[in-house]
């Protein structure tokens, strides 16, 4: 049980929850699974990629869409929060890579905002792309952005895989986004001769490998995405829809 | 300290909480969550002879105090449960129970046997709940003349406690445990998962893949309690009762109804450590109820 | 105006949300709290051809995400029914579904027939889910060819539609479905409650004096959903479903599943107007999604 | 839907809540149903009896026993609570009653003490009854008070029966509280020739007579507490336990 420090909204739709942690670190691409109400309704814990984590306190940036991330957004700070965690593996870009480029949709965001907290420096470009000029998210905390917006109401408009392709030569990509957009940037990285690791979703049961429940099929099986993932290598996939 | 003690054939538990099969891995998932020899016991992910693959995703959905599952019975297999999992659970001073299911009555018997061969597997439980594909197709838990004939095969192959899963996808479950006490077994746990579907509105399609899976949860509690009632009623062997345990109070209904020892399923999920938490709140309870003997305390309903 | 109209047998409801039986008293209790010609129809506590005071209390008590109820029947029976309920019923326009049970065959029949000679009951639901009598208490409903019988004896005087209620608590449902459309039914409405229990651990006492009783509520919409799925790919009648259902969403989960209309229980008590902010929600809804025809939305679950 | 103006501790594991109601009136002795949280745990509305109704605002007196009362209990003020009503009959003593009995058991009280703000005169005499000092609520809102507990910490040690005895000759009684008192007080007023009436608790499934999960065996045969009652006159209701 961590005493939540600030739970506000961040755009429409969005909100940033930081908490007192009670675990001591974690790594970008981790997550946590975060408990909702006091009763049994909603039942499950819900997944939520670490965004930021410093001295101790952990943060989340959500999008309120469904019964469990609404109540989410009606806890008021002061108030707690348990969360199981941090699960998961986590982004480990090689420490040679010349050139990063860091893919996020829409909420996709939240994972490579802490990576490029962490590690953010000259090598690393983030591409955000999302519905509306709303659903971009952080921008102002990533060095160099491109944006592109579906409606064109902020940056390029059109998906952000259009203004990837003429960088991903040499590249190597963190990806976070809808499925449909990490299969484009998979099939991308394959065809412009880059490579990387794409963090993926899946409902989950329990976070920590016992349910079953979250499944992948990837090029070496079966693996589990709560300890397996949620990030895996680009060409390791094997995408179902 | 109360006697928290239960008997379940010839295996004697430190106290009457055990973690359910499906929902604790193959156990050391739980080690640094929990300390695995402080809850009764635990049952294994179900266990077939060859390692299977399981459903197709999604596999899982949530639903009102519920959830619903479809994962196919994925596990290791007998041989890599031996070889990759044992070693390490033995180490922990767990109490094992190792959960299984064949699709043919050879299966089940050879399973069986491999099982109550096995150094730190201390009880069997045989799931029911699987179609028999020589049978084509019907479960072995839906006629209580087979299950009978089942469970004798099985008993005759197992040293150890062989305790039985009941389904509760029954019109009436009493046959069914009486099958399972005539046919030998050493106990009955109740219940597996009712079957439920849901649909995502928006997609039109099914939230899990195969369409009906299996519903737990609190949601089936009070179907649960029900069946661990009319079972604990019906036979003399004891019965291990499960279905929606999320607290000490839920854990004592079952016990009040009639079960020896309880099983904790979907609440590892939310909560890893709550087999444990349950344990010794169940210890306190006791304590502050002056209740010496957990024995006293099972089938103490008062219906007059 | 989207299309909502639907049949059921030779009735044509203007939207398919119904308010369940036992769940809308006599439909009056309602008349202030919503526009009782807004909801498709509603369906009567269940009624016999004697008034009945029904079970000791407590009655009811609540679970996770549900409630256990054992009223135990307890209707103004038939006569009063006609006399005192109906006639202020009738000057409401509502559409009324009249719902009853007997402890003999003759006793439906004789219901039915006097249901069917009502004016202002618009169609007739059968509750199969209580005990025979003269069969030594089995239930009518547990029995498909039993269950045939009786609905083709009550189907012989019985002009109005015959919709058929079906208990769930049964291994297969199929069979019984398959059973009213052989039998003549016109409809099948499923389901009704699942058979649970409660324990007060302070007193060690059933939280229901008669132990045993219904459950309803959102805790059962996974059960009821797959039901009704499973009747609604076994016959040509149409299905009613009900179980659980809160919201538009919950609503549209059966239409999709297969149901033709469906009816709203227990969540009456927690909002009265429910049925009718339903009934608007769905219009909205196929407005919305340029949805012309309910009809296109039954039954419409994408499964490849 | 009504906005709670106050919801505060009144005493240990007491609390008092006032919300702006969607009614216009309400009687003593007639209560709401409450919606408790926003999701099907808890699922049925609870029972609260009106405590005091003034310029559309509705005050209920309530005890934190269970999960709904917890939840209850957690609403802040400026929230809003969704309240059903009113409901049921009142308490409607005769109009030339010479001596009133207030009669509350522990929480009972709340009923008493609205009908005491609005009907309250030198007439009335209130019997408060709690376990300790602590269940012993609003006795500054009555003119005239006796107080017992069981543990003597308030009051005379025993129960509230033992005062009321002498006092019972000619006196009409308006009494809630628990139903063993309720029983007592009922064979009390029969042996020492007092009237009155009695409110009564029984689970609600609804509230507004259609689940009857509620029904009581009274003299006239099967009455629904939440319609005919909560309020039935002495020497009327078939007492079980
Ligand atoms: C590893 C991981 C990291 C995530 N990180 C974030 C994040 O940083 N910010 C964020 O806003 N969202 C994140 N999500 C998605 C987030 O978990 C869901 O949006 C959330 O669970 C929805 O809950 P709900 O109750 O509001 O929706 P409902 O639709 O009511 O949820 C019903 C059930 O489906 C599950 N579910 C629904 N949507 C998703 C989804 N997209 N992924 C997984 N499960 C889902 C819920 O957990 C719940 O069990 C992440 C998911 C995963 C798997
Ligand atoms: C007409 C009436 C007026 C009431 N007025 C008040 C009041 O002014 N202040 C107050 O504190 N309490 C009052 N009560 C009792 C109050 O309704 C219960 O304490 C409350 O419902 C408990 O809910 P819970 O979720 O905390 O308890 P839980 O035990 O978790 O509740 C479980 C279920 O039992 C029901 N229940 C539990 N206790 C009672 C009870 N004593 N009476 C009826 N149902 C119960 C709940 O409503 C719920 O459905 C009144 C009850 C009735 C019938
Ligand atoms: C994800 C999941 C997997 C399960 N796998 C098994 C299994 O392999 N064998 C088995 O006998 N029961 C299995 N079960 C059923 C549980 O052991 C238990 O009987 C059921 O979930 C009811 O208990 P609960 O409500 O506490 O979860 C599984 C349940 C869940 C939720
Ligand atoms: C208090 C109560 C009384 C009921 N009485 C009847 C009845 O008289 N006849 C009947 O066919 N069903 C009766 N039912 C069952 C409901 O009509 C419905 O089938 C069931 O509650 C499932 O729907 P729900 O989950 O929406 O409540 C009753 C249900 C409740 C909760
Ligand atoms: S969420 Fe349970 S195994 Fe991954
Ligand atoms: S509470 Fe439903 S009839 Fe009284």
């Amino acid at each position: 049980m961590g005493k939540i420090l600030e739970n506000r909204p961040l755009a429409r739709g969005y909100y940033r929850m930081s908490f007192e942690a009670d675990f001591a670190e974690a790594r970008p691409g981790q997550f946590v699974m975060l408990r909702v109400g006091l009763t049994h309704d909603p039942l499950l814990r819900r997944p939520m990629s670490v965004a930021g984590f410093e001295n101790g306190v952990c943060t989340v940036i959500y999008r309120s869409v469904g019964k469990g991330t609404a109540i989410l957004a009606e806890i008021r700070e002061g108030e707690t929060v348990n969360a199981l965690g941090p699960l998961g593996n986590w982004f480990d870009p090689p420490s040679d890579a010349k050139k990063i480029l860091l893919v996020g949709g829409g909420i996709g965001v939240a994972p490579l905002r802490f990576w490029h907290r962490r590690n953010g420096g000259k090598n690393a470009v983030a591409y955000i792309g999302g519905a509306t000029k709303e659903d971009i998210l952080c921008k102002e905390e990533f060095a160099q952005t491109v944006i592109t917006t579906i409606d064109g109401s902020a940056g390029t408009r059109g998906l952000i895989t259009a203004p990837l392709v003429s960088a991903l030569e040499g590249a190597y990509v963190l990806a976070c986004g809808p499925k449909g957009m990490l299969k484009a940037v998979d099939d991308l990285c394959k065809e412009y001769g880059a490579t990387g690791e794409l963090s993926l979703e899946e409902r989950m049961g329990c976070g920590f490998g016992v349910c079953l429940g979250c499944v992948v099929d990837t090029a070496a099986g079966k693996k589990r995405l709560c300890v397996d993932g949620p990030v895996f290598k680009t060409g390791s996939v094997q995408w179902q829809f | 300290m109360a006697i928290l003690k239960v008997r379940i054939g010839s295996l004697e538990l430190s106290n009457p909480v055990i973690a359910a099969s499906g929902t604790f891995g193959y156990g050391m998932e739980f080690a640094e969550r929990l300390d695995l020899a402080a809850i009764g016991a635990f049952s294994t992910k179900g266990l077939s002879l060859k390692p299977r693959g399981g459903n197709p995703m999604p596999r899982i959905c949530e639903t009102p105090c519920g959830m619903i599952n479809s994962i196919g019975l994925e596990n290791v297999g007998v041989d890599a449960f031996e070889m990759d999992k044992l070693p390490a659970i033995r180490k922990s001073g767990a109490k094992v129970i190792a959960n299984f299911f064949g699709e043919t009555e050879e299966e089940y018997t050879e399973l069986a046997r491999r099982l109550d061969a096995m150094d730190g597997v201390h009880a069997l439980e045989m799931n029911v709940s699987c179609p028999n594909v020589e049978k084509g197709g019907i479960e072995f838990g839906s006629d209580p003349a087979f299950l009978e004939k089942l469970t004798a095969g099985v008993k005759k192959v197992c040293g150890k406690p062989l305790i039985v899963k009941l389904s509760p996808n029954v019109a009436d479950i009493k046959p069914f445990a009486k099958a399972v006490e005539n046919g030998g077994g050493d106990a009955i746990s109740a219940i597996n998962t009712l079957k439920g579907m849901s649909v995502d509105v928006k997609t039109r399609r099914p939230r899990i893949k195969r369409v009906i899976g299996g519903l737990s949860g609190p949601a089936i509690k009070p179907v649960a309690v029900r069946m661990v009632y009319e079972c604990a009623r019906t036979v003399k062997i004891p019965v291990i009762g499960l279905g929606g345990i999320a607290s000490l109070d839920d854990a004592l209904e079952f016990l009040i109804a009639g079960a020896t020892a309880v099983q904790v399923g979907t609440m590892n999920f939310v909560e890893p450590g709550i087999c444990q938490r349950l344990a010794e709140e169940l210890n306190a309870y006791c304590e502050k109820e002056k209740i010496a003997d957990i024995a006293s305390l099972i089938g103490s309903l008062i219906t007059e």
